[in-house]
């Protein structure tokens, strides 16, 4: 089912917003540089961050992109930076391996008098950023233990066994996810029976769900954080033979979409955490370095957070998420 | 006399590597029987448990073919930091679309051919180059998978080939196939390293090489093949895991050069060279899986799995070594 | 590849087949060979006589292709020679068997035999061929009891002495170089040595034989060719018929005897060092003995006897599994302890027992003894360095520069450095294993000499040997080992040679071993 | 003659360790002339170049103190694979919200004890558990990384210690604080290994562990107190970790056993121990910090950096070996 879209091709899968539709925004105005780190990216959604943030630079005719690469630990990213900020670009756009301990950083730029866009993993302190894009990870998990729950009360199982495969399970972002699972289900009285973390690559997606498999003989539900390990996850639950179960993903990558769509294997659902965010961060970044506001918004300057929602994507409304699929 | 000593040290005739394995046999034992103990109504179910025999063996697979290239290469005398970068070069080569567009046959050359030509690399740095192996292997880690992530544009790329999909799937004789590549390498490294010259003349490399070469062996060839062989474990590692996950990519098979070597130590095999076991390997990875199955049978969290794991090898060795002396203590008299 | 024609010559009367024309080797900062010339012809034994560090070792390591001369010509059977590595030395039909043991531990017998040119069969070895090859290898050298599959390290030394001289006979060989074979066995072995020897040589095989003993050269030997500072100083001389004088004359450049320096009449003194009903099973057992300040105490006992195993387990080294060790009244548990108590201990192993080879000759001198030179944790090299030096001067370690790595140095200044680090540190009682071992005859007279001075000053010394007369010669008391156990004590002026050998061998004669 | 080659002066003299690490410096220039030709601009100005070298030694701070510890245990013939997990749980257990509560001093002593309290575990477990220190210290990399992600429930702690914080932003005559404390390591270090007897023994235990213990050393209380020396590095890394990133995490330090070993290795110590020198394995740390921050100016991609790095670690190793091969050659004559 998923041999069809490989995404070996990166950039043509890029999610690029342009306001087309006569917005006073969309007309070039004074030239803006933004520098862009985000850390080196080894699986899926942090590639396609990288990708999406290129690409929308490259829809804007007045907006340069200075992207440092932001290397293997938050040492080597605050490194990067210096180097960055000392060629004084015009905003910053940063997703940090690890918000808090970048955070001084991010007050050395402000303070540099560069507005900071602080993407995905928040800075605690507010003084280091002008704008905040998050995704929503306690919402995600939120979502996905939704979704079970509900499917599992209509269906009728009193007792489920639900299992779930979070990503690298020393990150912050990991946990919040579980605890928004945790928090929903709990709304059912349902709980997670065993949870076996991946690496958010296809073979350790393999191996954790190939264990949780073994574990649990019988299984009613599982939720797996990462579509990009989902991959292996599902190849897994074909080697096992598995099917009396349904899935749900996480972040939304085309191949899930797809597969939900073609609704021919366990996989039923996916919980958005979209890529599509760095898009955005590089069009309001835009909009900061010019000094504009958003149209709809009654202020005069963007905003100082924003937090996306995480949309379940399904059989039914995959048709329309199909584009944002990464 | 020599002949009184000789006759005096006969129990050594039992090879110290046979009582090691006995002694991992019994770690082995014991890590079951904490499963059964903690989880007796899936112990209760015979399939079940020969599902899970089956399921340890076929995680166990991939990693075991990279662990008997590293234990040759260990014996040698060396080390292979960079068999997790060769596997993901080797699995991300394979499967380009490309690559992918020669076929099964064309990917499982091409994952060899990579792994081969890494391993020769390797190889020629370290007996020609005379770099030390640690240091050659490192750069040789950071590189390939640089070189894996500039090829596959960071993307997982997702086999469309039905052939290698099937391979983690099938059975033969109800065992998995991927089980049965395992029981051929092993079966064929340990043939290699016992019964041919090129095994003796591996323990003799990285046993005393001075002596080695006084023996008119040619050291630095021997070196360069065994960096090859391991090299070629790699292709095939790769092959299976990106049959496993139906995809590669740059980043997988992370940190398979510590499982590696932590199992041919394990095992038995002496990190200095010249001595070391396929047999022990094996057990070693066999051990190490065991160990990730119970932690999932038991569903233990990922921190206390953790603070445990290094319990558990801890007291394994010592359950080994204590096996090993009292064992040789009992066959002395 | 024996040549008919060679063999029905007499031994010394074969054609040439080696010559070695001003032959140079430089290392960094020392000429070993600075213009040797060495002729050797088929089916003789051809002695190479030198001191320390002469240059023997590596003029056959040049032979053998392990090193590669400067400049100078090698003729072998006719044809310039320069074998670039080893196996090149092998195919030409020269084998070595070197100085230092060049086995490989975790390998059999048999493998270690044939390593290099196994038998096998597409790559495949042929596992019985060659273990009954092995087999008749070691029967020819008089050890059929040595099983060829038999790992290696669980060897005695002198039986892994054996397996070099299996491989070596394992090549079909026209010359057989030898370089210091009998400095690990005991003299029947060296008779068995020396029949293997002859038969090689009734074969038409030339042997270039190295020892510092010259009883040997004289009972085996054809010819000599002696070695000082990298010069072949004399050539061909007749083994038999040059005086003792001469040859030492032509080694050291002045005229030295092998003399032990006189006993003083020993002072009544309690025993410092008490040993009672010391056991190790299956090695030792019952060892009861006492050494008093001021006294050289010998054990003689054939390799194997156990005499390393008991100076190991006096030392601390090895647990005892029953009896004690006690030193001015107290026991010693361990090495730590024995240290304290002041006693040293130069083991029989240099290499795996003793030097840090790749440091300078003066930290291994002082490896037992740099606290002592310390202020407050902080080393002193200088009076470090002074006092090696001293000691280097005593035991005429060549060359005189303890600023080098031990490695360079040659197998018998080695052997120097590891007894010159316990002359150094105050012991007040040595425990010496094999001392003079690969010592030449000069500088071991020297260590004579500083052994007996250092009993004068009030140390008491516990000596091993496998040379009978070095311990009648130097001992004031000799203990005689057998099949570990002491089966005699006697003062060495009640005892001579052959009652020695006749005591020691017993129990291996009661066995029916070939003499 | 011997006699006058030997008064010729022999070249050993001049010591292995000072032309290995003049091969080390050669690196480090040709490093930095690829830097000056590659961003001219940048390097036009003298500022910005004075603040580049601080900001590479600054980088190089805390990896720097790890390597001094870590070239101690490999010297005296071992290897420490959990340097990393050990400044993980010192960091984490020093900012943990009872520890912050004692203030900058607990802080630090907790750091520092933790640290050496874990080093006296591996210790205790490789010199009388006779362990091998791969196995040994790979449990604690396990073990320890699991308490401290226990210990943090896995979130980033954030340090609220101004002390603690201002270390990474002091500087004293126009140096961090941090190159300071790197500096007084190094020398400590360098006095330690080759002026006190401690060093000494190190040597000799790590070059011939049974001629030390025949020389009455106590080789397994030696042993123990290198793992606790490593420990100790790594509780005062934690802090200057901590300090620079405000926070500590059970993630933090990651992969600095390999860094640490490798700087080790490039400045001339020997895998296999016995011999090794502080200089060469600081410069080996700066070797490799200042590759990343060439990559840094010259914003190469993180694949490529991969790729290109490998190459310059080879390219590395061979000139420092060619460096030093000719320099012996010319102080031959
Ligand atoms: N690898 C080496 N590097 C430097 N110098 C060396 C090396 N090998 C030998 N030498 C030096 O060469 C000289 C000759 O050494 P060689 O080993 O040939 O002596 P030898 O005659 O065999 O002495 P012995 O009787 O002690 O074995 C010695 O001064 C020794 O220090
Ligand atoms: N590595 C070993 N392991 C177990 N037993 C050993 C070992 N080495 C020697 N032995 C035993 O100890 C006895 C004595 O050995 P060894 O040959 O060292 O005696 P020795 O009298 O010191 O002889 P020499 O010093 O002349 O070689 C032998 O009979 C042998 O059984
Ligand atoms: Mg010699
Ligand atoms: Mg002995």
């Amino acid at each position: 089912l998923l041999t069809a879209c490989t995404s070996n091709d990166p950039g043509t899968d890029a999610q690029v917003k342009t306001n087309s539709s006569g917005d006073a925004n969309a007309a070039p105005g004074t030239k803006v540089v933004i520098g862009f780190s985000a850390p080196a990216a080894d699986h899926g959604w942090i590639a396609a961050i990288t990708n999406n943030a290129k690409a929308q630079a490259g829809a804007y005719t007045d907006v340069e992109l200075k992207t440092v690469e932001a290397g293997a630990d938050a040492a080597a990213q605050r490194a990067a930076l210096a180097t960055l900020i000392a060629q004084k670009p015009t905003v910053l756009v940063m997703l940090p391996h690890d918000g808090k301990e970048l955070n001084a950083t991010g007050l050395e730029a402000m303070r540099a008098g560069i507005p900071v866009v602080n993407l995905d993993r928040a800075f605690p302190s507010q003084a280091a950023y002008r704008l905040q894009i998050k995704g929503d990870n306690f919402g995600m998990g939120l979502a996905a233990g939704d979704y079970i729950g509900a499917q599992l009360k209509a269906k009728g199982v009193s007792n489920p066994i639900i299992g779930e495969i979070p990503g690298i399970d020393s990150l912050e972002l990991t946990q919040e996810r579980t605890q928004g699972f945790n928090t929903a289900l709990a709304a059912y009285g349902f709980k997670v029976a065993n949870r076996r973390p991946a690496e958010f690559t296809a073979d350790s997606g393999q191996a954790s769900a190939t264990a949780l498999l073994q574990a649990l003989p019988k299984m009613d539900a599982l939720w797996n954080h990462d579509d990009d390990q989902g991959i292996g996850v599902l190849a897994a639950i074909k080697q096992a033979n598995r099917s009396e179960f349904f899935m749900v993903g996480g972040a939304g990558s085309k191949a899930a979409i797809d597969a939900i769509s073609a609704d021919n294997s366990v996989l039923k659902a996916t919980v958005t955490y979209s890529p599509s965010m760095a898009s955005s961060a590089i069009s309001l970044a835009r909009l900061i370095g010019q000094g504009k506001g958003l149209n709809d918004l009654v202020e005069l300057q963007v905003p100082k957070q924003i937090t996306l929602a995480s949309e379940t994507i399904t059989k039914e409304n995959a048709a329309k998420y199909a584009k944002l699929g990464f | 006399m020599i002949a009184e000593a000789v006759r005096a040290k006969s129990p050594r005739q039992i090879d110290d590597g046979v009582i090691r394995n006995l002694g991992l046999v019994g770690v082995l034992i014991i890590l079951v029987i904490i499963g059964i103990v903690t989880r007796p109504e899936l112990y209760s179910d015979p399939t079940w448990v020969r599902n899970n025999v089956l399921t340890i063996l076929q995680q166990a697979s991939a990693i075991g073919v990279v662990t008997v290239g590293m234990t040759f290469v260990i014996i040698g005398g060396g080390i292979d930091l960079s068999v997790g970068a060769i596997i993901a070069l080797s699995g991300v080569w394979a499967t380009t679309l490309a690559t992918q567009s020669y076929g099964a046959a064309g990917m499982i050359f091409t994952a060899l051919v990579v792994g081969l030509a890494v391993g020769v690399v390797n190889g020629v740095l370290i007996s020609y180059g005379k770099l030390v192996p640690f240091i050659a292997t490192l750069a040789m880690l950071v590189s390939a998978r640089g070189l894996a992530a500039q090829i596959s544009g960071k993307q997982t790329q997702v086999s469309a080939n039905a052939t290698i999909n099937d391979i983690a799937s099938t059975k033969l004789i109800g065992i998995p196939l991927l089980v049965w590549i395992l029981a051929a390498v092993v079966a064929a490294g340990w043939v290699l390293l016992n019964r041919t010259t090129f095994g003796r003349r591996t323990v003799a490399v990285g046993g005393n090489p001075e002596a080695a070469r006084l023996a008119g062996i040619n050291v630095k060839r021997h070196t360069l093949m065994l960096y090859a062989l391991s090299g070629i474990c790699c292709g095939i590692a790769a092959i299976m895991l990106t049959s496993q996950a139906t995809s590669a990519q740059a980043a997988m098979a992370n940190l398979y050069e510590l499982d590696a070597i932590a199992a041919a130590i394990i095992g038995g095999t002496l990190l200095s060279g010249g001595r070391g076991t396929i047999v022990g390997a094996l057990f070693g990875v066999l051990v190490f899986s065991t160990i990730t199955n119970l932690f999932a049978i038991n569903n233990l969290s990922t921190e206390v799995q953790n603070m445990v794991k290094g319990g558990i090898i801890v007291a394994a060795v010592l359950i080994q070594q204590f096996r090993y002396r009292s064992l040789t203590q009992l066959l002395k008299r | 590849m024996s040549d008919p024609s060679a063999s029905a010559g007499t031994a010394t009367g074969g054609d040439p087949v080696l010559r070695l024309t001003d032959v140079v080797k430089t290392f960094p900062g020392v000429r070993a060979l600075d213009g040797v010339q060495l002729e050797v012809r088929a089916g003789e034994v051809h002695c190479l006589l030198g001191q320390n560090g002469a240059g023997k070792s590596t003029l056959i390591k040049v032979l053998a292709g392990v090193h590669h001369a400067d400049s100078g010509e090698i003729s072998w059977l006719g044809e310039p020679f320069a074998p670039v590595t080893p196996q090149a030395a092998m195919r030409a039909g020269i084998a070595t068997i070197y100085q230092e043991l060049d086995l490989v531990d975790d390998l059999s017998v048999a493998e270690n035999a044939f390593l290099g040119h196994e038998q096998s069969r597409f790559g495949f070895t042929r596992r019985r061929s060659s273990a009954a090859s092995t087999r008749q290898i070691l029967a020819r050298l008089g050890h059929p009891e040595i099983p060829p599959r038999r790992l290696v390290k669980n060897l005695p030394a002198a039986g892994k002495q054996i397996v070099s001289m299996a491989r070596a006979l394992s090549h079909d060989a026209r010359l057989i170089v030898m370089d210091e074979p009998s400095a690990v066995l005991a003299h029947d072995e060296v008779a068995n040595l020396f029949r293997i020897i002859r038969e090689l040589t009734a074969q038409g095989i030339a042997v270039i034989y190295i020892s510092h003993r010259l009883a040997e050269i004289r009972e085996i030997g054809d010819r000599v060719t002696v070695l000082k500072d990298g010069r072949t100083t004399a050539a061909n001389l007749p083994a038999r018929s040059t005086p003792t004088r001469e040859l030492v004359g032509r080694m050291t450049g002045r005229s030295m005897e092998y003399v032990f320096p006189p006993r003083r009449p020993a002072p009544e003194a309690e025993p410092v060092l008490v040993v009672e009903g010391l056991t190790r099973h299956g090695e030792f057992a019952d060892a009861t003995l006492a050494v008093a300040p001021g006294e050289i105490v010998g054990i003689a006992g054939l390799v194997g006897s156990g005499r390393s195993e008991l100076l190991e387990t006096i030392f601390g080294a090895r647990r005892a599994d029953s009896g004690t060790v006690t030193m001015d009244g107290r026991r010693i548990t361990g090495v730590g302890a024995a240290v304290a108590r002041g006693i040293g201990m130069a083991p029989e192993e240099r290499k795996s027992q003793a030097l840090l080879l790749d440091e300078p000759v003066y930290k291994n001198m002082t490896l037992a003894s740099f606290s002592g030179f310390a202020h407050g944790g902080f080393t002193d090299t200088r009076d470090e360095r002074a006092a090696a030096l001293r000691t280097a001067d005593q035991l005429e370690l060549r060359p005189r520069d303890v600023d080098r790595p031990a490695r360079t140095l040659s197998g018998g200044n080695q052997q120097k450095v590891v007894v010159g680090r316990w002359l150094l540190g105050g012991t007040k009682l040595l425990l010496l294993d094999e001392p003079t071992r690969g010592v030449d005859v000069g500088a071991r007279a020297e260590l004579y000499q500083v052994i007996r001075g250092l009993a004068d000053d009030g140390v008491a010394v516990l000596l091993v040997s496998s040379e009978v007369p070095e311990v009648l010669g130097l001992a004031d008391r000799v203990l005689v080992m057998r099949e570990g156990r002491l089966v005699h004590e006697a003062p060495a002026e009640e005892l001579d040679e052959d009652t020695v050998l006749d005591l020691v061998m017993a129990g291996s004669l009661l066995e029916g071993e070939p003499a």
